[in-house]
């Protein structure tokens, strides 16, 4: 945290470029909760011969695009906004939903983070001082097999969120499986980082710099 | 013969009493049993324990009951209304924060006769580990912790116990409810109503459409009648309408 | 278990007699479960100005008569017997069937007894030997707020099957709240068990003789 | 794009391998998903472990398993059959007896994420406590017995903790399905099958009538296409009926 400022600068993918980024690697007939902010520009990236079910926490099954017009107030998703339905979607309560997140039966959930630490864990529901919510992130990085997190490299002030320990308050341990950041990619393999991809124009040293948890790299060029 | 419609709700939510605990339907503004909800407020009902998702982004359904000074705890994933932090850290307002998966097996496990249940949701995290404040002091110091939960290994993982939440009433809303009490509700409206529903020990349903006993197939009620105890009329129907009606969905 | 059979002769009710006693005990709105046996006598007997919903475990609530001529095969009570449905009936899982039962939604459950003790223990699933198989038994009577056991007063050896303690494996523990044989009427109360009615012709002195727990009386005439 | 109807039985069904566990809908026949146990037995499939309510009256569904010798367990709340029986007390097959509650509620946990849950059904009797035989000895003494579980008194009352079943494959029937896994149920032949269906970690589902993507509405799914992984048709069509059909309930 006291780390200085890295002194060269970098521009990496924008925020719709990380999404766009993460859309490459959902699989055709993947079910996938996305989070609110990054998360939210991902289905603009699915390519039209990928079919991928989205999941809304509050018991939507098969997410279409947001509505022309008003919307129906009796649908909508976990960020309370008008939504459409997909062919075959399906309407569940409130315990289904979760029975389907807890479980296992989603593939991947998608959202963004305050901080992931070396070992993989998350912190992104709680800002201590600020407005404690939680929602359903817990249950998410919980039950769903791979965690996918998006979220700049470094947070305002320059600090590096990929820390060897995360100092703010745990989502969950050893949960996320794969960080997309502007500047690069990192899976989550034996409960350690490896880099394995660097953003366009961004070098691993440029990454390196921002990054303050250890990591191996296996860079694909 | 069981006949559970009832047309004045203040007689019927005037069995609720001060200090009631009371699990709420409704996920932000939809599907939110806000004729129930305003009906404590003209009843001035206080010292309230609702179960409750969100708290809403206004001063609207349990919003209202924040605003004026109702609510003596909360448990929520997602409280959201500024005013309602503002309350939780002047202290006059406790806050349990539970993850929305759990608040919802919380429910549906304490109408099912569960008394318990673990869970991975939260393990290891201050929600579980007894450090989040459930009430602050009026200087600002922390008043009250939520307990710490138990947590076990099970099958190498590690998982928390959460209770199943038994509440004196149960607020819901649906599309459409018969005379007894059989449920139907509408897209994502249905949410956390059911559990909801079978959460409370006297549950109030107002429905949008009350409907003749058998429109509803029984393969087609989402939530049979015997959670149910009032059905009410969300929108008291106007005078040159029939109260009841056979609507499509 | 070694007294020697009562010497009077005595005759109660008959089977379908004690499901009418307890017909006339079922209040309108109850909702309630009916076990095999004695037990399926009592919607006979229900006053057709009584609303009883009757609740199958297999998940019916709303049971109504059996149909005229073959039935459903998708329509089945949990004796696997063709039923019909009433109007306002619903049908759920098993899981959501016993929320209902374990949640103490039902009203009363009614079930048949090898024994019952003096505290309210019930044995009825199990005959040491024999083949075992519990069904929902279990669950009825741990989640019921009234369990009505109906049975013959003595076994066929007439030996008493009302107790001091149950010999036989018990479905659970003091979770009786009354119990109709063809004899007498008992309720259960703060755990003990109180004599409240005699069959007609059957005096008190006849159910001491067959009745081998201890109990107080509280006979209405 | 996501297609998971398949023609034939028996290519699907081979995935299940000797020694698999497998959550089997229905109640009685009622709902019993016949086409994939009978394509079990074609396979000639051996030392399953089955949870299912009742094993059957005759030699159908799990009684022709039953009859086949391809048994290793059975975990029941009321397995009927006498061949059964005489299996057991002959030390051929296991029983795990439960009551049927905690079969209901167990499938659902297991496939809910939830490994362990308190409830009141059993407690306190032999089905909990250690002492009921889970498999005998060709001698007819005790081989081994269904293991002790743990009690815990809450709130004045004594429960016992009963573990969620995750089982290798669900197989369960269903009155109408889609390509995409949705199914709906008719009456009570619905009973076990969402549960089955939850509980398997690979879950097949034998419909009567394959229907189209949107002919199913989104609130009268019972149990979303997330749990189903291969749809197959309960009853081969006749040749001369067309595959796809959009039937009335």
């Amino acid at each position: 945290m006291t780390r200085t400022l890295p002194a060269t600068e970098v521009t990496g993918r924008t925020r719709e470029g990380i999404a766009q980024r993460l859309a490459q690697d959902l699989k055709d007939g993947y079910v996938v909760n996305l989070g609110v902010g990054i998360p939210l520009f991902v289905p603009l990236f699915i390519p039209a011969d990928t079919e991928v079910v989205l999941h809304a926490e509050n018991g939507v099954l098969g997410l279409g695009p947001a509505p022309e017009g008003e919307g129906d107030p009796d649908l909508t998703d976990a960020g309370k906004q008008a939504i459409t339905l997909m062919p075959g979607a399906a309407i569940t309560d409130s315990a289904m939903s979760f029975a389907m997140i807890r479980g296992g039966h989603l593939d991947v959930t998608v959202l963004g983070a305050l901080q992931v630490s070396a070992a993989g864990d998350l912190a992104n529901w709680y800002v201590p001082g600020k407005s404690p919510a939680v929602g359903g992130a817990m249950d998410l990085v919980a039950g769903t097999p791979q965690v996918w997190v998006t979220m700049e490299h470094v947070d305002r002030q320059g600090r590096p969120k990929i820390l060897p320990e995360c100092t703010m308050p745990l989502t969950g341990r050893a949960c996320v499986t794969r960080i997309y950041t502007d500047l690069a990619v990192f899976h989550v393999v034996d409960g350690t980082l490896r880099l394995v991809e660097c953003a366009p124009g961004v070098t691993p040293e440029q990454v390196r710099e921002r990054t303050a948890a250890p990591y191996t790299e296996d860079l694909h060029p | 013969m069981i006949d559970k419609f009832r047309e004045d709700v203040l007689s019927v939510v005037d069995h609720v009493h001060d200090g009631a605990s009371i699990a709420v339907g409704g996920f932000g503004s939809s599907g939110r049993p806000d004729v129930l909800l305003d009906a404590l407020c003209e009843l001035d009902r206080r010292d309230l324990h609702v179960y409750v998702n969100n708290v809403g982004h206004d001063f609207t359904g349990v919003g209202r009951l924040l605003h004026e000074g109702r609510l003596r705890r909360v448990t929520a994933s997602f409280p959201i209304l500024q005013e309602f932090y503002d309350e939780y850290f002047a202290g006059k307002v406790e806050l349990e924060l539970i993850p929305q998966g759990t608040l919802a097996e919380r429910l549906r496990a304490g109408g099912s006769g569960i008394p318990a249940f673990f869970t991975p949701s939260g393990a290891g995290t201050m929600l579980a580990d007894g450090s989040f404040t459930l009430r602050y002091s009026p200087d600002g110091g922390v008043a009250e912790h939520v307990p710490a939960k138990e947590h076990r290994m099970i099958n190498g993982r590690q998982y928390v116990l959460e209770e199943g939440i038994v509440a004196d009433f149960g607020f819901v809303k649906a599309h459409r409810g018969d005379r007894k009490g059989n449920l139907r509700f509408r897209l994502s409206a249905r949410n956390f109503n059911p559990l909801a529903a079978m959460s409370g020990r006297h549950t109030f349903a107002e429905v949008e459409h009350l409907v003749e006993v058998d429109a509803l197939h029984p393969d087609d009620i989402h939530l049979p009648g015997v959670f149910v105890d009032d059905v009410l009329l969300a929108t008291p129907a106007p005078a040159d309408q029939p109260l009841m009606e056979r609507s499509a969905s």
